[in-house]
Parts: structure tokens; C-alpha cells; sequence
């Protein structure tokens, strides 16, 4: 039996754990045909990779249709195609629309069931669980398993909700998640929808969603959905305002509206625009985080309060319509983040090499796990001291900030200096602002960091007692 | 901010991720602002009492598991010692150390918990909880390799522990002790640390002392609020007068004074069990008793000091085997008595925190 | 000696005492708590406990006070004789700890303690029939009737049997240790 | 030169505003009538883009149907149940007239006059490819005057309002304060 | 009179755009005269101004009517300051439209009769 009994495992259950597979013994009881088929697919994905690295090399490869670093090229040619086989152009359009269209939209798909199984794993990494590891390789069909069961379920309409409000808002808080999309360029040539009011369309397009927000709560007839809804509605409010003020200064500096452009002219200066305008990016971050109901700012649907918020009382695939928005506004504000702050589908110079949406992609998961990581580890905000840090702390502090960089994007356009010395002097000067300013709002606001942590006092055997003792204890 | 203009009744639980089990806050609010509080409580009544009347006092030990099922160790501890002192039984001097270490155990798997909990309500999504729950799992284990049950344990009994701990009972037990004060500092720099969360329990649901006494409040709830009082001290009931452990008190009375209360103590037990280990004697861990154990004709009031404070015992006897009345002193319930003063006038948010951090278990609220 | 004091103090209030608890008339128990509470001689700050007994013809009411800063306790009894329906003037306005206390008490019991600011029942619903800690309570169904009626295990002949003699086995060696054993051995592959 | 898509747009989105401007009027709850006015809203901006105005139609989706339908909703739950019907009230029948009449006055004016509208090419020359410099050009440089009293208009706009709903520190504002722990 | 431009011939001009603005401020005008509730009224207002703002785009984009070296955008600056003022005028009538219900219980116009001799 045991010699050493202290290696044991205490009951039967640790006993599994402990005799658990580990992912290196999964990779090894893998079927051969499996084995051989990865070994396959790696190679020929090895050459051509290779080959296309010659192209690269060789040059032969700028602008040519099956230049895959950008798929709009070769949209672009077969809408020139169909134009020289003399396809009314109206059908043009048409057909490439759709298609890049249905490639945004299974794009967002594929994301949406990753992320929730990304979400859930990590979570449970960080939880010291196994998560989700039963439907599938590694439990990675549980989303599909989730969305089967929710569509499965019945839909229950509470006794006097508002029938007619009732059905709008799962439908209608996913266009704007779904529009949002449009103007996001994964590479020069492959963005959707190319206007110049990118900036304003996303800012307009995530407006509407409160409407959404306060029709479900209002609609459901629940005192829990009324409170998520009002309190949703005012954090978004006040929220828009920073999110315009951070994308302002963003604007100003790049000199353009366009998405586009702006990404544009982050490759073009090898310089991403958090380096530039730090406070800009935190204050985009903190407030989308406001904005979508993401942990620390998830006070509208704070589990703990209320129940689950402004959709409390939407049951089956309603639900999971709310759930996936969730999902997908996070990781819109990660594409988002990533175009304006994190130098969008450039990487000093790798986009040349690797294709953009690549780097897009991997930045968006990057901003992603950001977000799961903080609803991992922080606990809420409570509504009136999110009310104050909108209107108390990022809104005057984003207008000082956007005033200053006004300022630098003129003297940039003017200065013939080297490009890279006037935006790293601006870096370091913003960098020095956000600091200065910071520390000093916040002794204007009366927040001194120093005055935390009061660790109990320790009573040893001599002063036990009541009141009296109390007092002493305290006079000390 | 007032986002509603006029005031709705709000029904908090009986089914509430917040209301740690069948308890029900009927809430007046004014938008975020609670202007009317109720608490309604008795979902999870047994009527323990009644029964315990016609059961011998052997057979109510489980009961007293029953009823604070987060802490069955000192429940049962409570009424052992009761009886004992009611009839005259002793119990070994092995049996005595083996109660303080698991009462003690008892004590830091029931803070991890409270604690825990308290973090989940203040909105960490259930990361710390679930840290915690790390060592209340392994306690947990140790029980069940001690005694076969990890929530009901019927350990303790009249005149010892029903069983002497295993073999490799001794070294988990020192393993875990070993690794204890580095979970707590992890703890500490996960949360501590953490400006939100002292934003959300400093300056919230602050009870001053003269309140807490007044209020009959016990146990941390009373130690946050800067009264050093505890039971093990005031009147040492096992061997702990032979162990050297302090008392942590709070110095505002707010959530976050509990919340470190409860903290300080997992390391004071700490100290507790390693001295006990230490000193433990060999010998039996429980005297024979008889069967039907008939106390002389009276009553007695013992209590001891629970996790969640004073649970007490007041057992009337008449001679039978059953005690003739069987009143648990339950101090979840009475810690609750100030709470419609505490959330009346507060905002939801610091309420359900207020709420998490007196630490209540339902099955010792209605028994 | 606090019958002594008391009966000094307040005259008349005292009607019986031993050196367990002191019983008080039930009209002034009020007068009785807050002079106990303010005087600093026995300083009882804190109501620990607040009980009742049903003695069939009468109620104790029993409160145990204790002093935090002098470290005692004392039992105070209340007897209500009126079975019918008690009142007993609240000790609220005395000790806030008796809210939820006296709700209790009043809840099983049925004693209705006089300004109290809301007695309600807290562990059973509004119109639950009767109040089941007293021992004439026939709520059950076919009836009920308090107390142990007999006890099966008792050995007439040797009241003092040993109690769960099987269980007792030599020491370091417990049932649960064996039990693992067993149960490990049957399973093969298991275990270190 | 009107491509399909524009014609098909047009009258689309001219039927929904219309038919929804409609429905604001005949909805019972105003609630309801809140959600056909944003109807309305986004419809007219998309006949904002058939006008190749799409600085505008943005900034109208961000406006009308972001900000000022939420304001309502704000108003419509600060004033509670006594204000959740869309009755109509003894102006009922001067209103429609005075409706139909000027509906009728503008129809009959647009369909008379002769305008000289741009046609055909012209048409397609004010196909304005990037509106939003053009206006900045115009609000920073011809209409400046104009532009810095709208702002001032705002700012005091928002002055006003703060000022007319801010209630002495009634029970219920005690929570808006702080924030700072 | 020059006729309608027939629809069959696909073609969208000036008048349909005005005739659409004028149904709009129609129905806007009927909204604001005949609710009694002062947020509908409010409502009817901004469909009024969204008639305009049609009316406005439309010439700027339709008409050729311009004096030389004048700016086509203009309609569209002046719909610039439309929005501006609807949305100081929105801030300013809820505000009221609260003011009134905290004083007088209601925000029904016609009760609220405080000039009334």
C-alpha cells in the first residue's frame, strides 16, 4: 500500500484530479490518421507560406489578385472582371458587396463562439476550475451546445410586459453590434464600408443601442429590468462623452475622420497612437468598458444586485441574443481600440510580410483577453461613483487632453523636423501631462491613495472587554 | 443618482444570487435608495427546537450540524460542551485539543466563505470566492477523511470526538498550515491592493461599538466595530487558555473592518492549530458515557464562540433522557438586528455588501 | 448578591432568586433591565440571550444579560402565569438586541410583549395555527404530544450500558482509516 | 442620372417616414410613439444619404436617434404614470387641419413650380464626394459668426437645464454626490 | 404646368423630396397641436425640423439655382445648425416638461393653466 502516507491524496475526488490526463498525454492518445493529417496540413502549410514569402521577397506580388496579405484586391479585380465581361455595374456591386459582407458576418460568427469559449476557459484558468472541457476537443463545441440549447428553450413572456416593445430590443441591440463593423479596415484595401465619417459612424452606430437597453428594461415589467435599464442608460450616456472626447483627440492628431486613414497614417510613422495619447487610450478603454457593461463597470447587470439586469426577465435564444451582444460589443471595442490606439492591421513594418487582418485579429483577441482578465479580477463600481468618474475626472481631463493635442497636431503640421522626434517628444509631453494632470485632479477631488489599508489592531489577553475597552483601544 | 421618480417595492430573493440562500429583503427603493427595508426570514424552518424535545441529547448533535451547516464543527462543540457541563461528563484531554483544532479548522474554512462571499456580492465575478474555496476544499477533505462527512460532520460528541483522526490525517494537516500564510497574503495582494474594492466596503454599513453591544451583535460583526470580545478569551472553554492567539479588532465598524477581522482571525487559528498540534497528548479521544444520560433537573446557558459569534445553548432538563426545552442562541439571526437600520437610507449596492458582510447562514436563521 | 442590589434599588421587584438566576415581577421587568444596564456596578451592556420556557401552567421568560467589560453574566426570569395569553412588557426599548429575539419568542411562544415596535411572527407565516414551542401545541396532524416517549435503546436492566461500544477501537487506528483501506484494496490502480 | 438603388431607397425610405410619423400620431402609448419617432429618425437619414449627405445623415442617426429620442425616454420616466398616455386633446381638429393644410399648401407649391433643377449631368456633378471638409470649410469660414453662437446657444442650453430640473438636495440625491471613496 | 416626372422612368426629383418634407411637417404639425401630452408635443416638433432638414438637403442637392461663386454646401452648414438648436430646444422642453410635473403633478397642457386669468 502506501508507505508514505502523506502523498496520498486525501478522498477519491483529489484522486481524480490528481490522475487527470494532461494536455500532453491528450496530444499523444491522438489517432493516428490524425496525426498524419496535421503533419500533412503543416507541411503543405509550411510551403506555402514559403512561396508566398518568396513573392513577397520578389516583388511580383503588389497588387495582383492572389495577393493574400489583402482581400480586397482581389475583390477589387473581380469587380473589374466582372465590369470587362460587361455585368451591369449595379450587379457588380452587388455580388461583391455580399460578398465581403457574408465574410464580415461569418468573421463575427466564428468570433462569437470562440470568444465565449475563450471567455469561459480563461475564466476558468483564473478560477483555479477546468471550465468547459467536455463537449468536444477541449470543450470547444460547449458554444454550440449552448446556443442548441437556448434556441431550444421555451420563450417565456412575462404577465404585462408590453408585447409590441418586448420583442424589439434583441434585434434591435444587435445591428448596431453588427453594423459597427463596417468601417473596420483589416488592410488597406479591406475595409467594408470606406467613408469619411468613420469616427462619427461608430460613435452614432453604438448610440443607438441604449435606446435598445432602456426598451428591454421598460418593456419587461420587472423592477430588476427598470433598475439595469436606468442604470445602463445613464452610464452609457455619460459614457458616449468621453468615448467622443478620446476619438476627438485621436482625430485631431491623425488630421483625418476616415478609419482608414488613421491606420494609415499610424504604418506610415511606425507610431501607435497609445504611445502618443496615453490618457486618450485609458479613457477610451475605462469607458467602453462602461459603454458595453463589462466588468468593473457591469452595474448594469450586476449579478449580485440585480439580477441580471435589464434583461432578467428574457428567457431562451432572447437571451442568448443579449449574451452574444455582450460578447460581440467586446470585441468590437477590441477592433475598435485596436484601430484607433494600437496601429490597427499595421505592425512596424510586419504587415508587409504577414497579412493585416492577422495582426488585426490577433490584436483584437489581445484587447479581448484584456477585458476577460479584468472581469477575472475586479469587483464593481457602484452607479454614483461611476457618475462622478465620467463627469468629475474624464470629461474635464479629456477636454484638457484634446485641447493639448489640438495644439501638437498644429505644431506637427508645421514643424519640418523628423517626424519621429516631434511624435516622441509629443509622447513623452502627453505622457508627462496625463500624469501631472492625474495626480492633481485627484488631490482636487480629495482621493489621496496613502490613506488605505487599516489592518485590524491585534488584542492580546490583557484588554478584553466591552465599551470601555473599546474606547481604549480606539484612543491608541 | 435618482434615476426613478417614484418609490417601487423591491423583492430581494427568497431566490437572490446575494441573499446567500432563502432570504428575502422586501425593499422600498427611491431609484437607488432604500427607503424601507424588511427582511423576511423562515423559509428553511425545521422547528428544531420541538424535535430536539423528544430526541435524547446525544441524538440532537446533528442537529446542531443542521443548523449552522457552514460551521456544523462548532455547533456541535456547543452543545457537547453544554451537555457536559450540564451532567458532569469530562472528556479526555486528547479530545479537547482534537476539538480546538477542528473547531478551528471549522472556524477559517467558514471566514474563506464569508469572505468569499462578501467579495462575489461586491462584484468580483466569483474570482476570489473560489481562491477561497481552494483551502475551504481542503479543510473540507481533512473532515472527511477524519469523520466520513465534509458539511455535517457529527464530530464532536458528548464526552470526546466521535473519531480519532487517521494516519495521514497529521500530515495534510501540517501541509496546509505550512501553506496558509502565503494564501492570505495572496488574498491580501489580490484584494487589499485593490482600490475598487476598498471604494466599495470603506465608510460602508458602519456599525459604532455602542450600537454593536447594544445590539446583541457577536463575533466578528461585534470585533469590526472595535469591541474586543471573544468568547475563546473571555471565557476559555476547551484548552484554549492554554494557547496564545489575540484578538482582532476593527477601528471604523465599516464592511471592510469585518472583512479584515474575519482575514486576521484565519491567521490567528492558524496559530491556534499549529500550538495545539504541538501540545496534542496521546491517549483516548473519547470517555464512555452511558447510553441514556439523565441530567439532574435544571437548566444551563453555555455557549461558545461560533464563527459567526455567539452560539449558545440554554437547555431546561427534567430529569429524561430529552431535554424538557432546547433553545439554540442562533448569532446570524440576532447580528441581523440592526440591519433595517443599516440599509434604510443606503443605496442597493452598499446594502447587499452590507448584507454579505455580516455573514449570514440561513439554516441557523430559522433552525 | 445582584437580588441583593436589585431589591435595594428597586423594591419590590425581586420575587425570588438563587444564585443561578433572579425572578423578577413580569410588570417591571423594563424597570428592572434598564436599572441593570445603566448601573455600573454590574454594567450589563449587552442582552445575550432572550428565551422562554412553557411550564404547562406558566411561561419563564428568561433573559441573560453579560457585561462585557466585567466579564459576568446574569440570568434574569420573568414568569408570565397567564397562559392564555401572555404579555410581558418588551425589553426593546432597553436592549435594541431584543428586535428579532422577542419576534421569536413570540412567534413560537406566543407571548406578546407589550410596545414592541413591530411584533410580528419572522419564522412562520402570518396565521400559521398556534405557536408550536408550547407543549399543549396540537397543530400536527392526529395530534402531538411533546416529549420523548420512550426511548428505544434504553436497557431497563443497565441504564449505564456503554454507549456505541462497537465503534471504540485501539488508538491511531480509526474506522475511517480501515474503511479507506478496505475500499482501496478492492479497487486496484488507486493509491501510491 | 439616378442610379436604382437611389430610387428604390427614396421611395422605401420616404414610405417608412411617413407611415411612421404617422403612427407617432395614432399610437395610445407614448412609448410606442417614441419608437416610430426614431423610426422616423433613422428613415430620414437614410434619405439623407439618397441626398449624398452623409455627414448629415450621420450626425442625425447620432443626434436625433442617439441623443435626443434618450432625453424623451428620460422625460417620459421622470414623469411617471400620469404621462405614459399619447391622448389627444381638444386642438384635435384645428391641428388636422392646419396639418392637411400646410401639407397640402407645400405638395401643391413642389409639384406647381417650375423648379430649374440640376438634371442629368449637373445632377451628377453635385454627387459631393466627401461632404465633411466642404462643411467645416463653410462652418469655420463663411458661417464662424453663426457657429460660435451656436455653441454659446448649447452650452447655455445645458446651463438651463441644469438649472430648471436641479432640486434643492432633496432625500434621493444623497447618492449622486460622491464617488470619490 | 410641367408635369409630374412620371415614376416609370425611375427618375427622383426635387418635388418628391418637398412633397415627402411637407407630409412629414404636416403630420409634425399635427402632432404638436393636438397632443395633450407636452412630450408628444415635443416629438411633433422635431418632426417638423426633420421636414425642414429634407427640405433643406434637397435644394442644396437638386437646385441649380445658385448665384456664381456661392457655395452648394450651404443647406448642408445650415442643417449643421438645425441640429444644433433642436437639441439645445429638446434639453430645454424636457427639462421643463420635468420642472412642470414636479410643480403641478402633470404634464397634461391642458391643465397646466397657471396664465389662464
Amino acid at each position: 500500500m502506501s508507505e508514505q502516507p502523506m502523498r496520498r491524496p486525501a478522498t477519491p475526488m483529489l484522486q481524480q484530479i490528481e490522475d487527470r490526463p494532461g494536455v500532453r498525454e491528450m496530444l499523444l492518445g491522438v489517432p493516428v490518421p490524425f496525426k498524419v493529417f496535421g503533419a500533412v496540413f503543416g507541411l503543405v502549410g509550411a510551403l506555402v507560406m514559403a512561396f508566398i514569402g518568396y513573392l513577397v521577397v520578389d516583388g511580383r506580388l503588389e497588387g495582383e489578385w492572389y495577393d493574400v496579405r489583402d482581400l480586397g484586391l482581389a475583390v477589387q479585380s473581380l469587380r473589374e472582371w466582372l465590369t470587362d465581361q460587361g455585368v451591369d455595374h449595379r450587379i457588380t456591386w452587388i455580388i461583391t458587396g455580399s460578398i465581403g459582407g457574408i465574410g464580415i458576418m461569418s468573421v463575427l460568427g466564428g468570433w462569437l463562439l470562440i470568444g465565449s469559449w475563450v471567455e469561459r476557459r480563461v475564466l476558468a484558468k483564473f478560477q483555479i476550475r477546468m471550465g468547459p472541457n467536455r463537449t468536444g476537443p477541449f470543450g470547444l463545441l460547449q458554444p454550440i451546445a449552448d446556443a442548441v440549447k437556448l434556441m431550444s428553450k421555451e420563450i417565456v413572456i412575462p404577465f404585462g410586459a408590453d408585447r409590441f416593445l418586448y420583442y424589439i430590443p434583441p434585434v434591435l441591440i444587435f445591428v448596431p453590434a453588427m453594423l459597427g463593423w463596417a468601417p473596420i479596415p483589416w488592410a488597406p484595401n479591406m475595409n467594408y464600408l470606406d467613408i469619411d465619417v468613420g469616427v462619427l459612424y461608430v460613435i452614432a452606430i453604438s448610440s443607438i443601442g441604449v435606446l435598445a437597453v432602456f426598451l428591454a428594461g421598460w418593456s419587461s415589467n420587472n423592477h430588476y429590468s427598470l433598475l439595469g435599464a436606468m442604470r445602463t442608460v445613464a452610464m452609457m450616456v455619460s459614457y458616449e462623452i468621453p468615448i467622443s472626447l478620446a476619438l476627438l483627440s485621436v482625430v485631431l492628431l491623425t488630421g483625418s475622420m476616415n478609419l482608414g486613414e488613421i491606420v494609415a497614417w499610424q504604418g506610415h510613422y511606425h507610431v501607435w497612437v497609445i504611445f502618443l495619447i496615453p490618457f486618450a487610450a485609458f479613457a477610451f478603454l475605462f469607458a467602453s468598458t462602461a459603454e458595453i457593461n463589462r466588468t468593473p463597470n457591469d452595474i448594469g447587470e450586476a449579478e449580485s444586485e440585480i439580477v441580471a439586469g435589464f434583461y432578467t426577465e428574457y428567457s431562451g435564444m432572447k437571451a442568448g441574443l443579449f449574451m452574444g451582444v455582450e460578447l460581440g460589443h467586446a470585441i468590437l471595442v477590441g477592433a475598435v481600440m485596436s484601430t484607433f490606439f494600437l496601429g490597427g492591421y499595421t505592425f512596424f513594418g510586419l504587415e508587409e510580410w504577414v497579412p493585416g487582418y492577422l495582426i488585426l485579429a490577433t490584436k483584437i483577441g489581445a484587447v479581448y483577453f484584456l477585458f476577460v482578465w479584468l472581469r477575472g479580477t475586479l469587483p464593481r463600481f457602484r452607479l454614483d461613483q461611476l457618475m462622478g468618474f465620467a463627469w468629475k475626472f474624464l470629461i474635464p481631463l479629456g477636454i484638457i487632453q484634446a485641447f493639448i493635442v489640438a495644439i501638437e497636431a498644429s505644431v506637427f503640421a508645421r514643424s519640418d523636423a523628423p517626424a519621429l522626434i516631434t511624435l516622441g517628444a509629443f509622447g513623452v509631453v502627453n505622457l508627462a501631462i496625463t500624469v501631472v494632470l492625474v495626480r492633481f485632479w485627484a488631490d482636487r477631488l480629495g482621493y489621496s491613495p496613502a490613506q488605505h489599508r487599516t489592518v485590524p489592531t491585534l488584542v492580546s489577553d490583557g484588554t478584553l472587554g466591552g465599551l470601555k475597552a473599546a474606547q481604549k483601544i480606539r484612543a491608541t | 443618482m435618482t434615476t426613478s421618480a417614484e418609490p417601487f417595492v423591491l423583492n430581494i430573493g427568497p431566490q437572490h444570487p446575494s441573499t446567500h440562500g432563502v432570504f428575502r429583503l422586501r425593499v422600498v427603493m427611491d431609484g437607488e435608495i432604500i427607503r424601507d427595508l424588511d427582511m423576511i426570514v423562515g423559509y428553511l424552518h425545521r422547528s428544531m427546537e420541538k424535535l430536539a424535545e423528544e430526541r435524547t441529547y446525544t441524538q440532537n448533535i446533528p442537529f446542531t450540524d443542521r443548523a449552522d451547516y457552514l460551521a456544523a464543527m462548532t455547533g456541535n462543540l456547543g452543545l457537547a460542551i453544554a451537555v457536559e457541563r450540564m451532567t458532569g461528563v469530562e472528556a479526555p484531554d486528547r479530545a479537547e485539543y482534537l476539538r480546538v483544532i477542528f473547531a478551528e479548522l471549522q472556524r477559517i474554512a467558514s471566514h474563506a466563505m464569508a469572505n468569499g462571499t462578501l467579495i462575489s456580492d461586491a462584484g468580483a465575478w466569483q474570482t476570489p470566492l473560489l481562491y477561497m474555496f481552494r483551502e475551504r476544499e481542503k479543510i473540507l477533505d481533512l473532515f472527511e477523511m477524519t469523520c466520513g462527512a465534509r458539511l455535517t460532520t457529527n464530530y464532536m460528541r458528548i464526552g470526546g470526538v466521535s473519531f480519532e483522526p487517521p494516519a495521514e490525517f497529521w500530515p495534510a494537516l501540517q501541509e496546509l498550515m505550512d501553506e496558509m500564510p502565503e494564501r492570505t497574503d495572496e488574498y491580501a495582494s489580490l484584494l487589499l491592493d485593490n482600490e475598487i474594492f476598498l471604494a466599495r466596503t470603506r465608510n460602508v454599513g458602519i456599525i459604532t461599538p455602542e450600537d454593536a453591544i447594544n445590539g446583541s451583535l457577536s463575533g466578528p460583526a461585534l470585533r469590526g466595530s472595535g469591541v474586543p470580545w471573544d468568547l475563546r478569551k473571555a471565557e476559555p472553554y476547551c484548552v484554549y487558555d492554554r494557547f496564545d492567539f489575540d484578538v482582532p479588532v476593527g477601528t471604523v465598524g465599516d464592511v471592510y473592518d469585518r472583512f479584515m477581522v474575519r482575514m486576521e482571525e484565519v491567521k490567528q487559528s492558524v496559530r491556534i492549530i499549529k500550538q495545539a498540534v504541538e501540545q496534542i497528548p496521546p491517549g483516548p479521544h473519547k470517555n464512555d458515557i452511558p447510553l441514556a444520560l439523565r441530567p439532574e433537573p435544571g437548566e444551563i446557558y453555555s455557549r461558545v464562540e461560533s464563527p459567526r459569534g455567539e452560539i449558545g445553548f440554554y437547555l431546561v432538563s427534567d430529569g429524561t433522557p430529552a431535554p424538557y426545552r432546547f433553545h439554540l442562541r442562533s448569532p446570524a439571526l440576532i447580528n441581523l438586528t440592526l440591519l433595517r437600520e443599516l440599509g434604510v437610507g443606503s443605496s442597493l449596492p452598499d446594502a447587499v455588501v452590507t448584507l454579505g458582510s455580516i455573514d449570514i447562514v440561513l439554516g441557523e436563521i430559522d433552525r | 448578591m445582584v437580588a441583593q442590589a436589585l431589591g435595594a434599588a428597586l423594591p419590590g421587584v425581586v420575587t425570588a432568586s438563587n444564585d443561578e438566576w433572579v425572578e423578577v415581577a413580569p410588570d417591571r421587568v423594563e424597570d428592572a433591565l434598564r436599572w441593570l444596564h445603566d448601573s455600573d456596578q454590574f454594567d450589563a451592556a449587552q442582552l445575550s440571550n432572550l428565551t422562554a420556557v412553557d411550564r404547562y401552567d406558566r411561561f419563564e421568560v428568561v433573559y441573560h444579560l453579560q457585561s462585557l467589560d466585567l466579564n459576568h453574566q446574569i440570568a434574569l426570569k420573568a414568569i408570565v402565569t397567564d397562559h392564555e395569553d401572555p404579555v410581558l412588557p418588551s425589553a426593546y426599548p432597553v436592549y435594541k438586541g431584543a428586535l428579532l429575539q422577542e419576534r421569536e419568542v413570540f412567534d413560537l411562544m406566543g407571548i406578546r410583549f407589550a410596545n414592541h415596535p413591530d411584533l410580528r411572527r419572522i419564522l412562520l407565516w402570518e396565521g400559521f395555527p398556534g405557536h408550536p414551542l408550547r407543549k399543549d401545541w396540537m397543530g400536527m396532524v392526529g395530534g402531538h404530544t411533546s416529549g420523548l416517549r420512550g426511548f428505544p435503546f434504553e436497557n431497563k436492566e443497565a441504564p449505564d450500558r456503554i454507549m456505541n461500544a462497537g465503534n471504540l477501537v485501539e488508538h491511531g487506528e480509526s474506522l475511517s482509516a480501515q474503511t479507506r483501506r478496505n475500499v482501496e484494496g478492492a479497487q486496484p490502480g488507486q493509491g501510491h | 442620372m439616378d442610379s436604382t438603388g437611389i430610387v428604390i431607397g427614396f421611395w422605401v425610405l420616404s414610405g417608412l417616414s411617413v407611415v411612421s410619423a404617422l403612427l407617432v400620431l395614432l399610437a395610445r402609448n407614448l412609448l410606442h410613439s417614441l419608437v416610430f419617432l426614431v423610426v422616423t429618425f433613422l428613415s430620414m437619414a437614410g434619405l439623407f444619404i439618397t441626398l449624398s449627405a452623409d455627414f448629415i445623415a450621420v450626425a442625425q442617426i447620432l443626434i436625433y436617434a442617439g441623443s435626443i429620442s434618450v432625453l424623451m425616454v428620460f422625460a417620459v420616466m421622470l414623469t411617471p404614470l400620469a404621462s405614459r398616455d399619447n391622448g389627444n386633446s381638444i386642438y384635435l381638429l384645428p391641428g388636422l387641419l392646419g396639418g392637411l393644410g400646410i401639407a397640402a399648401l407645400v405638395g401643391f407649391v413642389a409639384v406647381d413650380t417650375d423648379w430649374d433643377e440640376r438634371t442629368g449631368e449637373g445632377l451628377a456633378a453635385t454627387d459631393f464626394p466627401g461632404t465633411v471638409n466642404a462643411i467645416g470649410d463653410l462652418l469655420l469660414g463663411r458661417y464662424v459668426l453663426a457657429f460660435e453662437i451656436a455653441s454659446v446657444l448649447l452650452l447655455f442650453a445645458l446651463l438651463g437645464a441644469i438649472v430648471l430640473v436641479h432640486d434643492r438636495p432633496r432625500s434621493g440625491t444623497a447618492a449622486s454626490e460622491g464617488g470619490d471613496d | 404646368m410641367p408635369e409630374i416626372p412620371a415614376i416609370d422612368e425611375l427618375t427622383v426629383t426635387l418635388a418628391h423630396y418637398l412633397v415627402v418634407s411637407g407630409l412629414v411637417f404636416g403630420i409634425g404639425i399635427v402632432v404638436a397641436l393636438a397632443k395633450r401630452n407636452a412630450i408628444a408635443v415635443l416629438m411633433g416638433v422635431e418632426l417638423m425640423l426633420n421636414a425642414v432638414n429634407l427640405t433643406l438637403l434637397a435644394f442644396s442637392r437638386f437646385s441649380s439655382a445658385f448665384a456664381e461663386g456661392d457655395e452648394p454646401l450651404s443647406g448642408h452648414a445650415f442643417v449643421v445648425f438645425v441640429l444644433t438648436v433642436a437639441a439645445a430646444e429638446a434639453a430645454i422642453a424636457l427639462a421643463l416638461a420635468v420642472l412642470v410635473y414636479r410643480r403641478q403633478e402633470t404634464v397634461d397642457l391642458d391643465r397646466v393653466n397657471l396664465l389662464r386669468w
